[in-house]
C-alpha cells in the first residue's frame, strides 16, 4: 500500500467537490489538495441535473422570499440559520459561475435568464436550457484545470475513512486501473460524494450514486441525519427512471390523468390555472412531495394510464409548441422521444414519480463541519439542514456551490492549524486493516449469494417499506429485511479476481455502502411517527410539531440495528405554519 | 412488450490472464425499448459479473459509455437495439489502449484537455462586480453547440489522424478550445492559438469529418477545427505583420 | 510555442481549394471540348492569345494556377502521409518545390506572352 | 503492477480500408493529382502561347483530339465534380458559418449560395470562351 500525504483530501469531484477544490486552490495555493473521484470528474452525477439553480435575481424578488419558500417547502424542518446564509450567498455564487464561463441562458438584454420552478414564489431559477447541471459541472471542471495545486486521483474508489482519537485523518482508496491501495493521509477530509438513490429500484440517479460517503462516515461513527426524507420527483420516464425536469412544468407543461383531467386541483393545489400560463407555487408548480403523493392517490383511484412500463399519468407539453420546446427543453424532447417513443411536441408523455434526491445525509452544519473534527461534508451527501423535509427543485445545485465554498474556507483554516503530519503507524495500521478486509472479500469464494440478487432485494424492500407512503408494518418489515441482507452480504462471492478495473469488486463495495444507507433510511422512517414533507405515513397522517420538529440522527451500533436520536431544529424567524399551494393568498 | 434474443460478441481482455483481446459471445433476451447498454448490463447482472465497462447516467449526458458497436463509435445508452441486427459486436473505443475488457485508457486526452486551457482567460479588466457579464443570445448561440461535448471520446475513436499520430490534439479538445475562443467573455484566443495552432494542433486535422459524423451530441468538432484553422491563419499574419502579440 | 508555419501554407491550400472547386470543372470542360474537336471561339489562337496578353487575363491565370498548385501540393503532402509515407519534411520540400517550379514557369510564360 | 494496456495495431498504409467513410475521404484527397495534372496542362498551354506561333497552337489543338483524351477528361470531370467541387461546397458552411443575430444561417443556404456562385462563374468562363 502506498501513502499519499496532502493537506486536504476531497472525496468526490461533482459540483460540490470541484467548487471546494477551486476555492482552496485559489485562496490557499500553499495547501496541497488531493481530489479523489471514482469516476472522471465530468462523469459525476451533477451532469444529469437539468432544470437549474436557484438564486434571487429579479428586482421583485428578495432573499426573504427565497428563505420563506425554502423553509415552508421543507415543511419547517430546515435549520433556518443555514437557509439564511444560503439565500444570502446564492446569487453571488451563480454570478461567480457566470464569470467562469457557464453558458447560462440569456434574456433579450443579455442578462442571465431565470425560470419558474416548483414551490418557488418568484422566477429565480438560473438555467442553461435543460442541461444546467451538465454545464455547471463542466464549467467547474474546466475551471479547475488551471490550478496546479489540485492533484486529481481519477477513478480511485474511496473505501473507508481513517481516524484517530475521534479526529478524521484521511481515507483509504483503491486505484481502479491497477487495483492498488492507497492511504491518503491528511488532517482534513471533505466528503462530497453525492447521494445514494441507487438503494431504490426506480431512480433518476446514475449507477454511481451509491451513498458511499454517507456509509463511510456512518461506519466511522458519524451520524446520518434525516435519512427518512427521500424525494420522489413527480415526472420520471417510466422504465428507465430518466428525469423530465421540473422545467417542463415551469415552462407550462400540465399533468393530466387518463381522463385528461388536471387532477392536481383535487389535492389542495387548485384552483386550476389556464393552460400555458403557469402560476407560481400552485397546480403543476406545487412542490414535489405533494405532486408525487397526488399520483399515488390517483393510482389508487384507478385514474392512471396503463403503459407497458406500469401505471403513469401524462405530462402534456404540446401547447408549448415546437420552437419553445427546442429552445428551452431540447434534452427532454430527445429523451422522451428515444426512450419511450413519445415526442412532446406531438404527444403527451407518460410519467410517474421516481426516486430523485436524498434530503438526508452526513450530519453537518452551516460550515460543512460534522461531529468528527477534520471531517467535512457538502453537497448531496451532507445534511446541513438546508432542505428540511423536502428540497425545493433548484436549491441543490446552488447548495453545491455555497456549501462547497464555505466549507473550503473552514477546512483550509483547520488544515493550516493542524499542519502537515508525519506517517502515523496507527493510521497506517488502520488502513492496512481495511485493505486486508477488502482482499479477503475478494478472495472469499464458495458462497452462493450474488451481489445482484441482494441488491435487487434491497431495492424492492426499500420501495415497499419506505416509498411514497409508509406505515409501521411495511416499514418494520423492511428494516428486518435489510438487516437480514446485511447478514447475507457476508457470504457473497466476487467472481472477478483480477486487479485491473475490477468492477465486480467495486459493486460489492458499493453494495455494502448501499445496505448501510438503506438501513438508516428504513429505520429513520420507522421511528418518525408523523407525516412531514417527503415522509408520509398512512398511520400518522398529520405533522406533529410537538414531538417531531426534530432531525433524526442514525448512529451505527457495533452490531445490530442503528440507534435513532433526535436533534432540535434551529428556528430563527419562521414559526411552523401551513404549507399553502392553492395560490390563493399570493394573488 | 416483446423480447428479442440477441447475440452479443463482446471483446474481452484481462491483462493478468490474456496476451491479447478475444471475443466472447453472450445470448441476451432484449426488451424492444432497450438501449444496447441495457443488454450489456443484463450480461453483467445475470450472466457474467466479470465484464468490465464504464457507465453511469443512462441518459446520454455523463459520457462514460462510449464503445464500438458493430464498428461504429457509439454512446451505448443512446444506441437502441431496435436499430440493430440480431448480432452485435461490441468493442472498446478504437484508438485508445485497452485497460480491461471495454475500458480504455484516457490519460492522453485528459492531458490534452488541460493543455487547451478550457477556461475563461481575462487579459484586461476584471469581471464586473456582483453582476454577470452581459452577453447577447447571438453570442451565446455562436458557441453554445461546442459546449455540449460530454467527452465521450467517440470522435477520437473515429478520427484516423488521431489513430495515425497520437500527438494530434484531436477533435473534442480543439472544439472545446474554440468554444472559449469565441465566447464574448474570453480574451485568451491568441494564447490558446499559440499552443493549438502549433505543429500537433489543428493542422494535423485533414478534415476527414468522421468526428462530426459519430458525435452523439451534434457538437460538430470538425467545424470547430476548420474555423480554428482560419483563426490560426489570421493570427499568423497578425503576428507576422506585428499586429498581434504572441 | 507559436503558431506554426503550417498556418501560412494552409491558408494558401484553403484559398486554392476554393478556387479549384469553382473553376476546375469549367476548365476541364474546356479541355474536353477541345478533345471532342469542338474548339470554341474563345480558344482560337487570336482570342486566347489576346486574353493571355491582357493584364486581367495574366493576373487571373497566375492566381488560379499558382494557388491551385499550392492546394495540390499541400494535399499531396497529406496524401503521402495518409498512405504511410512518413518523411514529412522531405515530402513537404519536394511537393512545395514542384509547386514553386510550376508557379515560376507560369510567371515566366505569362511574362513572355 | 498488473496493468498492461493493450494497443491495437493500426496499419499506416491501409487504415482507410476499415470503413466507407475513410475510403471516401481518400478518394477526395487524391483529387489533388487531378489539380496538378490540369495545372501543368494549363502551363503547357501557356508555353505554347508564349512561343507566339499559331501553328504550334493549332497543332496542339489537333493533338488533343483522340478518344482516349476525351475519355480521360470526361472521367476527370465527373470525378472532380463529385469528390472535390460538391464535397467542398458541402463542407463550406462548417468552415465559415454565418451567424445572423441569434440564428445560424441554415447550412443549406450557404451551400446553395455556393452553387449559385459556381454557376455564375462557370457561365462567365463559357461566355469568355465563346461557348455560349
Ligand atoms: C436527474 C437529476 C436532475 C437534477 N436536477 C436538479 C436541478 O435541476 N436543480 C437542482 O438544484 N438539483 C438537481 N438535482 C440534484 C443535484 O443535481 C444533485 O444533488 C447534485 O448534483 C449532487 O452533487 P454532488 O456534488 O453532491 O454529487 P455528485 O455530482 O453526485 O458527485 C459525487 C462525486 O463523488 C464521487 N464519489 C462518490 N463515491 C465515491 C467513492 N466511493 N470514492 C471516490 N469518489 C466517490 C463521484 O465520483 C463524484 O465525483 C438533480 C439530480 C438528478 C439526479
Ligand atoms: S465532440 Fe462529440 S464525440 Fe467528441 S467527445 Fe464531445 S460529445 Fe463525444
Ligand atoms: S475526424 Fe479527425 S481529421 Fe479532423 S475533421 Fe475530425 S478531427
Ligand atoms: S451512461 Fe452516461 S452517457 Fe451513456
Amino acid at each position: 500500500m502506498e501513502t499519499i500525504h496532502a493537506d486536504i483530501v476531497i472525496v468526490g469531484a461533482g459540483g460540490a467537490g470541484l467548487r471546494a477544490s477551486i476555492e482552496i486552490a485559489q485562496s490557499n495555493p500553499e495547501l496541497k489538495v488531493a481530489l479523489i473521484s471514482k469516476v472522471y470528474p465530468m462523469r459525476s452525477h451533477t451532469c444529469a441535473a437539468e432544470g437549474g439553480a436557484a438564486g434571487v435575481k429579479g428586482a421583485d424578488d428578495s432573499q426573504e422570499m427565497h428563505f420563506n419558500d425554502t423553509v415552508s417547502g421543507g415543511d419547517w424542518l430546515c435549520d433556518q440559520e443555514v437557509v439564511e446564509y444560503f439565500v444570502s450567498q446564492a446569487a453571488r455564487e451563480l454570478v461567480q459561475l457566470e464569470h467562469w464561463g457557464c453558458p447560462w441562458s440569456r434574456e433579450d438584454d443579455g442578462s442571465v435568464a431565470v425560470r419558474p420552478f416548483g414551490g418557488m414564489k418568484k422566477k429565480r431559477t438560473w438555467y442553461a436550457a435543460d442541461k444546467s447541471g451538465f454545464h455547471i459541472l463542466h464549467t467547474l471542471f474546466q475551471t479547475s484545470l488551471q490550478f496546479p495545486t489540485i492533484q486529481r486521483f481519477d477513478e480511485f474508489f474511496a473505501i473507508d475513512l481513517l481516524h484517530k482519537n475521534g479526529k478524521c485523518r484521511g481515507v483509504v482508496a483503491m486505484e481502479m486501473r491497477s487495483g492498488r491501495f492507497f492511504s491518503f493521509q491528511a488532517p482534513v477530509v471533505i466528503m462530497a460524494s453525492g447521494g445514494g438513490g441507487q438503494c431504490f429500484p426506480f431512480t433518476t440517479n446514475g449507477a454511481i450514486k451509491t451513498g458511499d460517503g454517507m456509509a463511510m462516515a456512518y461506519r466511522a461513527g458519524v451520524p446520518l441525519k434525516d435519512m427518512e426524507f427521500v424525494q420522489y420527483h413527480p415526472t420520471g420516464l417510466p422504465g428507465t427512471g430518466i428525469l423530465l425536469t421540473e422545467g417542463c412544468r415551469g415552462e407550462g407543461g400540465i399533468l393530466v390523468n387518463k381522463n385528461g383531467y388536471r387532477y392536481l386541483q383535487d389535492y389542495g393545489m387548485g384552483p386550476e390555472t389556464p393552460i400555458g400560463e403557469p402560476v407560481l407555487k400552485t397546480m403543476e408548480l406545487g412542490p414535489r412531495d405533494r405532486l408525487s403523493q397526488a399520483f399515488w392517490h390517483e393510482q389508487k383511484k384507478g385514474n392512471t394510464v396503463e403503459t407497458p412500463w406500469g401505471d403513469c399519468v401524462l405530462l402534456d407539453m404540446r401547447h408549448l409548441g415546437e420552437k419553445k420546446i427546442n429552445e428551452r427543453l431540447p434534452l427532454v424532447r430527445e429523451l422522451a422521444s428515444s426512450y419511450v417513443g413519445h415526442d412532446p411536441v406531438t404527444d403527451p408523455v407518460p410519467v410517474r414519480p421516481v426516486i430523485h434526491f436524498m434530503m438526508g445525509g452526513i450530519d453537518s452544519n452551516i460550515n460543512g463541519e460534522t461531529p468528527m473534527p477534520g471531517l467535512y461534508a457538502i453537497g448531496e451527501t451532507a445534511c446541513s439542514g438546508l432542505h428540511g423535509a423536502n428540497r425545493l427543485g433548484s436549491n441543490s445545485l446552488t447548495d453545491l456551490l455555497v456549501s462547497g465554498k464555505r466549507s473550503a474556507e473552514r477546512a483550509a483554516a483547520y488544515a493550516k492549524e493542524a499542519g502537515q503530519r508525519e506517517d502515523d503507524p496507527f493510521i497506517t495500521a488502520q488502513a492496512e486493516a481495511v485493505v486486508t478486509w477488502v482482499r479477503e472479500l475478494l478472495q472469499q469464494s464458495g458462497g452462493d449469494e450474488s451481489i445482484a440478487r441482494i441488491r435487487r432485494e434491497m431495492k424492492t424492500t426499500l420501495e415497499e417499506g419506505a416509498g411514497i407512503y409508509r406505515d409501521e408494518e411495511g416499514t418494520s418489515a423492511s428494516c428486518q429485511k435489510v438487516a437480514e441482507l446485511r447478514e447475507r452480504y457476508k457470504t457473497i462471492e466476487v467472481h472477478d479476481k483480477s486487479n485491473v478495473f475490477n468492477t465486480d469488486l467495486q459493486q460489492a463495495l458499493e453494495l455494502r455502502n448501499l445496505l448501510d444507507v438503506a438501513e438508516t433510511v428504513a429505520e429513520a422512517s420507522l421511528e418518525r411517527r408523523e407525516s412531514r414533507g417527503a415522509h408520509q405515513r398512512l398511520d400518522y397522517t398529520e405533522r406533529d410539531d410537538e414531538n417531531f420538529l426534530k432531525h433524526s440522527l442514525a448512529f451505527r451500533q457495533a452490531d445490530g440495528r442503528p440507534r435513532i436520536e433526535w436533534l432540535d431544529v434551529t428556528i430563527t424567524r419562521s414559526q411552523p405554519g401551513v404549507r399553502d399551494y392553492s395560490g390563493s393568498k399570493d394573488k | 412488450m416483446s423480447t428479442r434474443q440477441m447475440e452479443l460478441e463482446v471483446m474481452r481482455y484481462d491483462p493478468e490472464q490474456d496476451k491479447a483481446p478475444y471475443f466472447q459471445k453472450y445470448s441476451v433476451p432484449c426488451e424492444d425499448d432497450w438501449a444496447i447498454l441495457d443488454a450489456i448490463n443484463y450480461v453483467k447482472e445475470n450472466i457474467d459479473t466479470t465484464l468490465a465497462y464504464r457507465w453511469s447516467c443512462h441518459m446520454m449526458v455523463c459520457g462514460s459509455c462510449g464503445m464500438m458497436v458493430n464498428g461504429e463509435p457509439s454512446l451505448t445508452c443512446k444506441t437502441f437495439i431496435r436499430d440493430l441486427p440480431d448480432r452485435v459486436r461490441i468493442e472498446p473505443l478504437e484508438n485508445f489502449p485497452i485497460e480491461r475488457d471495454l475500458v480504455v485508457v484516457l490519460d492522453d486526452v485528459m492531458e490534452k484537455l488541460r493543455m487547451a486551457k478550457p477556461f475563461i482567460i481575462r487579459k484586461d479588466d476584471p469581471p464586473p462586480e456582483d453582476r454577470e457579464y452581459t452577453q447577447s443570445r447571438a453570442n451565446l448561440y455562436k458557441f453554445k453547440q461546442y459546449t455540449m461535448c460530454i467527452n465521450c471520446m467517440c470522435c477520437y475513436a473515429a478520427c484516423p489522424q488521431y489513430a495515425l499520430d497520437k500527438s494530434f490534439i484531436g477533435p473534442a479538445v480543439l472544439a472545446l478550445a474554440h468554444r472559449y475562443n469565441i465566447d464574448s467573455r474570453d480574451q485568451g484566443k491568441s494564447e490558446r492559438l499559440n499552443i493549438l495552432a502549433d505543429h500537433d494542433g489543428v493542422w494535423e486535422c485533414s478534415f476527414v469529418g468522421a468526428c462530426s459524423e459519430v458525435c452523439p451530441k451534434s457538437v460538430d468538432p470538425a467545424a470547430a477545427v476548420q474555423q480554428m484553422k482560419i483563426d490560426g491563419a489570421k493570427e499568423w499574419w497578425k503576428q507576422k505583420l506585428g499586429g498581434g502579440k504572441s | 510555442m507559436a503558431i506554426a508555419k503550417k498556418a501560412f501554407v494552409w491558408g494558401l491550400f484553403a484559398a486554392g481549394g476554393t478556387l479549384t472547386a469553382f473553376v476546375f470543372p469549367v476548365l476541364i470542360a474546356l479541355f474536353l471540348l477541345v478533345a471532342l474537336g469542338k474548339v470554341p471561339e474563345g480558344l482560337q489562337f487570336e482570342n486566347i492569345h489576346a486574353f493571355a496578353t491582357s493584364w486581367v487575363g495574366k493576373t487571373g491565370l497566375f492566381i488560379v494556377i499558382s494557388l491551385s498548385l499550392w492546394h495540390a501540393a499541400h494535399r499531396l503532402r497529406v496524401v503521402f502521409h495518409d498512405f504511410g509515407v512518413r518523411m514529412d519534411n522531405l515530402v513537404a520540400n519536394a511537393v512545395y518545390l514542384v509547386a514553386l517550379i510550376g508557379t515560376v514557369m507560369t510567371a515566366f510564360y505569362l511574362y513572355k506572352i | 503492477m498488473s496493468r498492461q494496456p493493450y494497443i491495437r495495431p493500426v496499419s499506416k498504409t491501409t487504415w482507410y480500408m476499415r470503413n466507407g467513410r475513410y475510403r471516401k475521404y481518400m478518394l477526395r484527397e487524391v483529387t489533388c493529382l487531378l489539380v496538378g495534372v490540369y495545372c501543368f496542362l494549363t502551363i503547357w498551354v501557356l508555353a505554347i502561347l508564349a512561343s507566339g506561333s499559331q501553328e504550334h497552337w493549332n497543332a496542339f489543338l489537333v493533338s488533343q483530339q483522340s478518344p482516349s483524351v476525351v475519355a480521360f477528361h470526361a472521367i476527370a470531370l465527373i470525378y472532380f465534380l463529385v469528390y472535390q467541387t460538391f464535397d467542398w461546397f458541402k463542407l463550406a458552411p462548417k468552415a465559415m458559418p454565418v451567424q445572423l443575430g441569434e440564428k445560424k444561417m441554415p447550412d443549406r443556404f450557404i451551400v446553395i449560395a455556393h452553387y449559385a456562385a459556381w454557376a455564375v462563374i462557370s457561365l462567365f468562363v463559357f461566355w469568355l470562351a465563346g461557348v455560349i
